[in-house]
């Protein structure tokens, strides 16, 4: 039994020199600083700047400018790493259609709440991904808030019921049309002259997304980015969910009559 | 005199240590449905932090993340593979 | 003198005295349905507490958290009602 | 910064240090790949909260608390921007963690599916191996 | 002697905000003190309805009489009364819902009972 204790004494090791390493060794206890660093200065005084046309992403808001404005790439590659995520999870579930049986669901007081407020939420959802550059919110949390909608009607009404509006193909259809829209408003700068993933002109190129609309203040290319991507996150979510929830004797069938056919 | 600074920063660290709490059962419990929900109140104490550090942006992805989907995850996870750790697998 | 802001600030305290004692109800419930309406409860009080936060530190733009925070534990109701009764997640 | 509010900020820093601890724990020695999953997620989150804890800044004053990184008075010209700039917290780590979170969730949504046809093929979900 | 409407406005919202947290210390020292779960169930609605709907509407009262909060006092009393309207339909649904699988499925212990009304099959 020497070895036993041998063990847990090294995971007792290592957790906490980990841990250590993760944490306290590597922060100290200077936080909170005094003052916010000069990196975070810049982005906060440029994000709204019309005095400065050539520098700034003409948005109020300081986390979506740098998101979609100052970090456009780096998002875009993040944006590829989410959708990895979900193309392997759809490549697992190959081959396998979620059942289009209506179920009977939960009691009536539940359906007649979640009739009423589904709609509400959905608009909650809506306000949350086109104020993104405005208060805070974005693409990112419109697309968690409205899957959550589409988790909440499956639960509530069925499986079936859900699928019978968005199927498979539905949804892999609109994770496709976000990804292709964020794709064109990154491209189309570049084909009238500009740099991908511009917004406001700069020095090199005059072309530059609307910064008003009507008077309103649009922020250029950041309202497309949110509306876009809040669609792309939604359908994604949402199809792999419908996939991972699908019923047990469905993906039972699938996978034996694959291993027949391999026989 | 109660000081907005003290308020604020008192809730933080109130909601530091109830996550501690709810870590520790969560990880320590062999009843996966007992964890999951410690796991939820782990995550509604993290969402109070991010407030008051200031970053709505976060609280707004993160508690429909924390707490709308990844508990529908793990249970439809938990309904196949058996609720108690260490058992014999369910269906 | 009062001012509307010590009435504020005293509500918050009564607040998180409310919030220890959900917390020991989720710790203590001796079953699942009370340990998720204990957890119900307190979180609906967390999205209270957040929008008196926000006006304790005048700051309008965290209020938005409380709508998305009383929305989803009604989610985690949901699933954990159906995981009781004993049915598929999707049925 | 009086000696209260650096107290304070310190137990919310050791808090997250023994979170980190207790979930990488469960990551290593508990043998239900489920209570694996819902360990490193606690470990992901409490990583998340990390970046956060760097971004913020110290109370100006007692009575003025730090402001999201959003301007609000928009007519209010540069002035604005700079009374913006010495009130705000940093908005780069939220911007970080704003996508590590939902990428987060669909690598969470990948494993489970992982572990449901780990399920389906050996029975079990026990990683306890004998001898 | 002037009166100031806001400063009235103001008092009203936080004299509703306190009389909400008092009505959550109720709940929560109810949800503490009773017996069985469907006992609890009336102490989460107290704290559900009395302790978070009713100091939302009080922020909304107050945010709106603030002046010095900017334009976007509005934004927050939109925003607040809007999730007390939400959290005032999605409480006692949630709470049906649990109650009605608990009471099915037998998770929760019924004693101490005393009128049982779903034994003469009432399967709604």
């Amino acid at each position: 039994m020497a070895s036993r204790y041998l063990i847990a004494a090294s995971i007792a090791l290592v957790v906490v020199s980990l841990s250590f390493a993760v944490a306290y060794g590597a922060l100290g206890t200077a936080v909170p600083l005094e003052n916010i660093r000069s990196l975070a200065r810049a982005y906060v005084t440029l994000a709204y700047a019309p005095w400065n046309r050539t520098l700034t992403a003409m948005s109020p808001e300081a986390v979506t400018s740098i998101v979609w404005d100052f970090r456009g790439v780096d998002t875009f590659f993040e944006t590829t790493v989410l959708f990895g995520a979900i193309i392997g999870t759809v490549t697992l579930f190959r081959g396998i259609k979620p059942s289009a049986r209506i179920g009977e669901g939960l009691s009536i007081i539940a359906r007649s709440a979640a009739a009423v407020t589904a709609p509400m939420i959905l608009a909650v959802a809506a306000a949350i991904a086109l104020h993104g550059h405005l208060t805070p919110g974005g693409g990112f949390q419109g697309g968690a808030t409205a899957a959550v909608v589409a988790l909440v009607i499956l639960v509530t009404f069925s499986l079936g019921y859900l699928v019978s509006g968005l199927s498979k193909e539905r949804a892999l259809m609109l994770r496709s049309a976000g990804l292709l829209g964020i794709a064109a408003v990154a491209l189309i700068p570049l084909i009238l002259g500009g740099v991908v993933f511009q917004n406001q002109a700069k020095e090199l190129s005059q072309f530059s997304y609307p910064a008003y609309i009507g008077g309103a203040l649009t922020s250029g290319s950041l309202l497309f980015y949110n509306l876009f991507e809040s669609l792309a996150v939604a359908a994604g979510l949402t199809l792999t969910i419908m996939l991972l929830l699908s019923p047990h004797e469905v993906v039972e069938e699938a996978v034996r009559g694959e291993e027949h056919e391999r026989v | 005199m109660i000081e907005p600074v003290n308020v604020a920063l008192g809730l933080a660290a109130l909601s530091a240590v109830l996550s501690v709490i709810a870590t520790y059962l969560a990880v320590s419990d062999r009843d996966l449905l007992r964890a999951l929900i410690f796991s939820a109140l782990q995550s509604t104490a993290y969402a109070i932090i991010f407030l008051v550090l200031m970053a709505p942006d976060i609280v707004l992805v993160y508690v429909p993340v924390a707490v709308g989907i990844y508990p529908a995850v793990v249970l439809a996870l938990i309904k196949r593979v058996g609720r108690f750790e260490g058992g014999e697998g369910g269906e | 003198m009062v001012t509307p802001e010590t009435l504020v600030a005293a509500s918050v305290i009564v607040y998180i005295v409310a919030l220890t004692l959900y917390t020991v109800r989720v710790v203590k419930g001796p079953t699942i349905p009370d340990r998720i309406l204990a957890v119900d409860a307190l979180t609906y009080d967390l999205a209270a507490l957040i929008a008196v936060i926000g006006l304790l530190l005048r700051s309008p733009l965290l209020v938005p958290s409380a709508i998305v925070l009383s929305l989803w534990v009604y989610a985690l109701d949901l699933y954990v009602a159906k995981y009781l009764e004993g049915r598929e997640l999707g049925d | 910064m009086s000696e209260f509010e650096a107290s304070l900020s310190l137990i919310v820093l050791f808090s997250l240090f023994a979170n980190t601890a207790i979930a990488l724990y469960g990551v290593f020695s508990k043998p239900n790949l489920v209570k694996k999953l819902i360990s490193m997620t606690i470990l992901s989150d409490t990583a998340n909260a990390f970046a956060i804890v760097i971004g913020y800044r110290a109370w100006p004053s007692p009575e003025e608390s730090p402001v999201p990184p959003v301007l609000t008075n928009i007519s209010g010209g540069y002035a604005a921007v700079q009374e913006l700039v010495q009130k705000s917290v940093d908005p780069f780590p939220q911007a970080l963690v704003l996508t590590a979170v939902v990428i987060g969730l669909a690598v969470t949504i990948f494993l489970a599916s992982i572990i449901l046809h780990y399920h389906r093929t050996h029975g079990t979900v026990e990683m306890v191996v004998s001898g | 002697m002037v009166i100031d409407p806001y400063l009235i406005g103001r008092f009203v919202g936080a004299a509703i905000v306190l009389v909400g947290a008092f009505y959550d210390l109720t709940g929560s020292i109810g949800m503490l003190r009773f017996p069985n779960f469907f006992t609890r169930l009336h102490a989460a609605t107290v704290g559900a309805i009395g302790g978070s709907v009713l100091p939302m509407l009080g922020v909304s009262i107050y945010a709106a009489s603030e002046p010095a909060l900017g334009e976007y006092r509005w934004f927050m009393a939109g925003a607040s009364a809007i999730a007390a309207l939400i959290i005032l339909i999605v409480a006692p649904a949630g709470t049906h819902v649990l109650a009605r699988a608990a009471y099915r499925s037998g998770t929760a212990p019924k004693e101490p009972c005393t009128y049982d009304a779903g034994e003469e099959g009432d399967e709604r």
